[in-house]
């Protein structure tokens, strides 16, 4: 097996492995970081979000503001503390990228523009068009060749995080291309795999994003922190789960149901009038609208698709000028996967799974339990979304906290003095572990698996949930697990570009990452942010359930589930309300 | 759901441990009206042979994975439908001019050197801190660049171009599309150092303006516009140099 | 660590791949007949020079019928070179001094002027020569 | 340091042919080939040997036909070289030598045949 040293390994090419690569080189030249990714950089899911990072630069805007509305909207089950470091990062980080190159959406004058998204008081939301995601990795991409220290490995699958003396001192990862191993040793891993959305079948996340990050971290007994808290975004395509941003309703449009009728007003978001204004309605927060649809299409009032039940994302009042100016892939994207042009007629959409609030829990220097390990991004529990994420905190989180994960990692290689360990018997037993795979015979296929654990998850951890069927969701994926570790057959047993072992190997990983999410789920004896229960926890229950859920890996068996304080500063749990409170007074778009 | 009908898939197949040189396989692939050739694929690979490579992650046109040739057209597989070929079978084969790696997976390591030879990053003039503020920008200005922006590296636009084929030192059109994206930046001061890449036998004069790349670009980028434009670039770098004051090349 | 064996498959006959890398072939071999006008052209003001019997011989070829068939060809080759030439224009115009042409100044707006130029251009070649040949 | 191509003095040339033999070239293979042969708008005599004596006499006249005939063979030698390329006869520097180097011939005796014309008035 090659080894390769070098100080640090950043897992993951996506916005935050990119910001932390770019960080640590900034801060020590002399490092030498490895940046590993089982895809080229930028085709990373960063590239898929659309419609804008958050940052205070409005003249109404406020950090204030800015933590109110993150905390109200994780239904205060965000580490205050760290969601203050948040605020009052973002806009130095996305100033950042302007002065690398990204192509902001300006005003008239030259000024940065901002919109509005869900959940907020003032527009905060920096974009660009509706690519922003888009042009922030790319940006990022483009700015990190300029360092040398950075070496890339691009199309490495890693598979095992190797630790030793409780440290993590290296880990396991297998050239796609050849399907040889390499054993990369280091002094800090910065884990930035991205979520695990694909967990569930209908989800807007590419195919990627399957959470073996987390799985590793996991698999070394670090707890995941909060996994229950999966957000669904309102609108997606239905069938493919194609995003149609939030920012489509930031810029004015409306949802209705098959009677055209605004039905948000029926769901705590109204009344209708005056409109718009921010944090009512459209502009309500990701967890709210998707439950009311949930509502809505329980009470038949939703449209028939061939792709199920949807209801009508409707721009067309916005004019073709300005679609095609702020929301021009949106248009695209109608238009190819859904043979609607929004100029002309409502998008079908409806709830698709989106984010993985929970991760790998970390402070705000990204430093999780287990020595040598950094996480950042949405593999990451940094606690600044708590029970809801609020749309375009993601992409501002990406670049906060990959920052502070690739500084304090840097710091840590730089200051480390321990010999490096024997680490050649580990990774030997984990690559034999994985070779194994390539011999078996029996078993069944992993699209099957697959499919299963899809089923499993929609119709037991959906958007609205129950002791009932979370408990049989938590037995089918102990079972499935079961399966799995019988054996899964492959029709392909060479080394060479060999995806469907790769993605057996994977699947190990997001089953355990399903698994914990429905423990999680199932201890929850409440309902929060997204966590919505209908056999009568339907309230939140600060008494017994201010704090994050923890699941611990237990080896084959399921894994045991705990809860951890949550950290309150200067913002105590109060009713979360949205709509009739929200500042009528105040226009919530600027033309 | 739709109704299924059934198509024929030709891929093209080549393991790089067992096989000389490639060969052709067909699947039959039930397919809905919306299925895209990617959704295809995945059902080969799922059900019917889990030997056949393909690469694909956002399988919504952003992240440029999925690019191939079907019936030796470049294309994105993601937003291709199966439903405009049938009833005829369809030849799906990884894109022209890379070498091949396995199966419909190319190898891209030349794309991504010459991504990085075309200095791909905001070159600010000396002098010009903007410290904590963002810079001025109209968006007239931001248009100026915007549309060279969008590449997605997909590389549908070296599989269209026969120069690239005929000689892959040629820059390229992504490259030098991505090039003249921050020459047009108005943020940027690096013109000069881009004007190597630029002026060299291997930039914008390998290019004869056979203007594929500009049409099957799913992105509307037109690199053909830009690496032509350069074309007048470099002449008038070439004539004027010598009246350059001494110092500047 | 190894690099992974490979296929590259070459570039025989690349042109029958598509219509377009025909039609461009097409293009670019417009310039033989370009070459040889030139040098028809080139034939006949040699022969002006040598004197009154080798232009005649020159000119009786220009009035063979063979030569208005010819002449047809390459009146075609001409033609066409002007349409992809004029249409490929705009690609190869940067927006000059002002950095940015005028709102609504398209790669339309640019092979309309072209053609009108054309036209005026021809139409007065026409008109002079039709003045002064007689 | 990549060297610099001298692909700018070709390509000059190349596109000042091109951008003639576009604009003005079909109305003369008309005029010439077409129209003047059959007498279609001019008479019989049209094209006779005073006639071109007196016209290409003319400095404009004969520098200029001799430059656009120059040209002409620049626009084809640049287009053939790189044709050749794209049919698998690749440039080497024989072959740049011979396209070119026809063409500046070809051009030279253009300009020195102009110029016996432009003396002789």
């Amino acid at each position: 097996m090659d080894a390769i040293e070098s100080d640090l390994v950043i897992i993951g090419g996506g916005g935050a492995g990119l910001r932390a690569a770019i960080a640590a080189a900034e801060s020590d030249p002399g490092l030498s970081i490895a940046l590993v990714s089982k895809v080229v950089p930028m085709r990373s899911h960063t590239v898929a979000a659309e419609g804008g990072a958050a940052g205070v630069i409005h003249p109404d805007d406020t950090l204030d503001k800015h933590f109110e509305d993150t905390v109200s909207g994780g239904d205060w089950l965000c580490e205050q503390d760290v969601v203050e470091y948040f605020i009052g990062q973002c806009t130095r980080e996305l100033t950042q990228l302007e002065h690398w190159g990204c192509p902001w959406s300006r005003q008239d004058d030259g000024n940065i523009n901002v919109r509005y998204f869900g959940g907020m008081k003032s527009p905060r939301t920096w974009f660009a068009a509706d690519k922003t995601g888009f042009h922030i990795l790319h940006t990022l991409f483009q700015a990190s060749l300029k360092y040398p220290s950075i070496r890339r490995f691009d199309e490495f699958f890693c598979t095992d995080l190797l630790v030793e003396d409780g440290r993590v001192q290296g880990v396991l990862a297998f050239n796609i291309a050849t399907g040889e191993s390499v054993l990369l040793r280091c002094k800090a891993v910065i884990l930035a795999t991205g979520g695990a959305s694909r967990v569930f079948g209908q989800n807007t996340n590419a195919g990627i994003v399957t959470g073996e990050g987390m799985g590793m971290a996991y698999a070394q007994g670090v707890p995941l922190r909060d996994m229950e808290f999966v957000q669904w975004h309102p609108t997606a395509l239905p069938g493919s789960g194609i995003l149609i941003t939030e920012g489509a309703r930031g810029e004015g449009g409306i949802l209705l149901n098959k009677d055209g009728y605004r039905y948000l007003q029926d769901y705590g978001m109204g009344p209708l009038d005056p409109w718009p204004r921010p944090r009512a309605m459209e502009l309500g927060p990701r967890d709210r609208v998707s439950q009311a649809f949930w509502h809505e299409d329980q009470a038949g009032r939703t449209v028939n698709t061939p792709n199920g039940s949807a209801v009508h994302l409707d721009l067309r009042h916005l004019g073709e000028k300005k679609i095609m100016e702020r929301l021009p892939m949106i248009r695209e994207l109608a238009l190819t996967f859904a043979a609607t042009d929004p100029v002309d007629s409502p998008i079908p959409v409806r709830p698709a799974v989106h984010y993985t609030m929970g991760g790998v829990p970390c402070d705000a220097n990204g430093a999780t339990p287990l020595q040598g390990l950094f996480a950042a991004g949405e593999c990451a529990s940094v606690g600044i979304h708590g029970a809801n994420r609020l749309g375009s905190n993601s992409l501002a989180e990406l670049l906060v906290f990959g920052r502070a994960a690739g500084e304090s990692a840097a710091r840590l290689a730089r200051e480390s003095t321990t010999a490096p360990a024997n680490l050649e018997a580990q990774a030997n037993e984990a690559e034999a572990r994985h070779l194994k795979m390539l011999d078996t015979t029996e078993g069944e296929r992993v699209a099957a698996i697959r499919a299963e654990m899809h089923d499993i998850m929609e119709s037991g951890v959906g958007i609205v949930r129950d002791a009932e069927r979370m408990g049989q969701a938590c037995e089918r994926l102990s079972a499935l697990r079961e399966r799995y570790r019988r054996g899964v057959k492959l029709d392909d047993r060479g080394r060479c570009f060999n995806t469907e072992w790769l993605t057996a190997i994977e699947l190990g990983h997001t089953l355990q990452v399903a698994e914990a999410m429905a423990h999680s789920a199932l201890a929850r004896k409440e309902s929060r942010g997204a966590h919505l229960r209908q056999d009568g926890f339907d309230k939140r229950d600060d008494e017994n359930f201010l704090c994050h859920s923890m699941a611990w890996h237990q080896g084959d068996g399921p894994p045991r589930i705990d809860h951890a304080p949550v950290t309150i500063t200067r913002s105590s749990p109060r009713e979360r309300i949205y709509g009739r409170d929200s500042q009528p007074e105040q226009p919530a778009r600027e033309e | 759901m739709s109704q299924t009908r059934t198509i024929v898939i030709e891929c093209l197949r080549f393991h790089p441990e067992t096989d000389e040189a490639p060969y052709y396989q067909s699947y039959e692939v039930p397919f809905t009206e919306e299925m895209s050739v990617l959704e295809g694929l995945q059902y080969i690979k799922d059900h019917l042979d889990g030997t056949l490579t393909f690469r694909w992650s956002c399988r919504m046109a952003i992240c440029g994975s999925c690019g191939c040739m079907v019936n030796d057209e470049p294309v994105l597989s993601c937003q291709t439908f199966l439903r405009d070929y049938h009833p005829a079978r369809i030849r799906v084969e990884p894109l022209a001019h890379f070498p091949i790696l396995r199966d419909l997976a190319i190898d891209q390591t030349d794309f991504l050197a010459k991504l990085e030879s075309v200095h791909p990053y905001l070159i600010p003039s000396t002098g010009d801190d903007p410290g904590d503020q963002p810079r001025h920008q109209t968006p007239d200005q931001v248009q100026d660049y915007l549309g060279y922006a969008q590449c997605i590296n997909c590389l549908l636009c070296y599989a269209a171009c026969p120069q690239y084929g005929l000689n892959d030192a040629f820059t390229g059109p992504a490259a030098l599309a991505l090039l003249h994206r921050y020459n047009a930046d108005s943020r940027d001061a690096g013109k000069d150092q881009r004007m190597e890449v630029i002026n060299a036998e291997e930039g914008v004069w390998g290019c004869t303006l056979v203007g594929e790349c500009s049409e099957v670009c799913p992105k509307h980028v037109d690199p053909a516009r830009a690496i032509n434009q350069n074309k007048i670039a470099s002449t008038q770098d070439y004539f004027l140099r010598f009246l350059k004051p001494r110092g500047r090349r | 660590m190894n690099q992974p064996r490979t296929y590259t498959r070459g570039m025989q006959r690349w042109w029958l791949r598509r219509p377009s890398y025909r039609f461009y072939l097409l293009r670019e071999g417009t310039s033989v007949v370009i070459a040889l006008y030139g040098l028809f052209l080139l034939a006949g003001m040699a022969a002006l020079a040598v004197g009154p019997g080798a232009f005649e011989t020159w000119r009786g070829l220009l009035f063979s019928p063979l030569s208005w068939l010819l002449h047809l060809v390459v009146l075609a080759a001409f033609t066409f070179h002007a349409w992809t030439w004029f249409k490929v224009l705009p690609l190869t115009v940067p927006p000059v001094k002002t950095r940015r042409f005028p709102r609504g100044f398209t790669d339309a707006t640019l092979n309309r002027v072209a053609l009108w130029a054309w036209g005026v251009v021809s139409l007065v070649i026409l008109v002079a020569a039709m003045r002064g040949l007689q | 340091m990549k060297p610099r191509s001298h692909e700018p003095i070709f390509w000059s040339l190349f596109g000042g042919g091109g951008m003639l033999a576009a604009l003005v070239g079909p109305i003369l293979v008309l005029i010439i080939g077409l129209l003047v042969p059959i007498g279609l708008g001019f008479g019989p005599e049209a094209m006779n040997y005073e006639q071109m004596r007196g016209l290409l006499g003319h400095p404009m006249m004969g520098f200029g036909l001799a430059i656009l005939i120059a040209l002409f063979f620049f626009h084809a030698a640049h287009r053939i070289l790189h044709t050749l390329h794209d049919l698998g006869v690749h440039a080497s520097e024989r072959l740049k030598l011979i396209c070119y180097g026809s063409a500046a011939g070809g051009s030279a005796l253009a300009v020195l045949v102009a110029l016996v014309l432009v003396l002789r008035g």
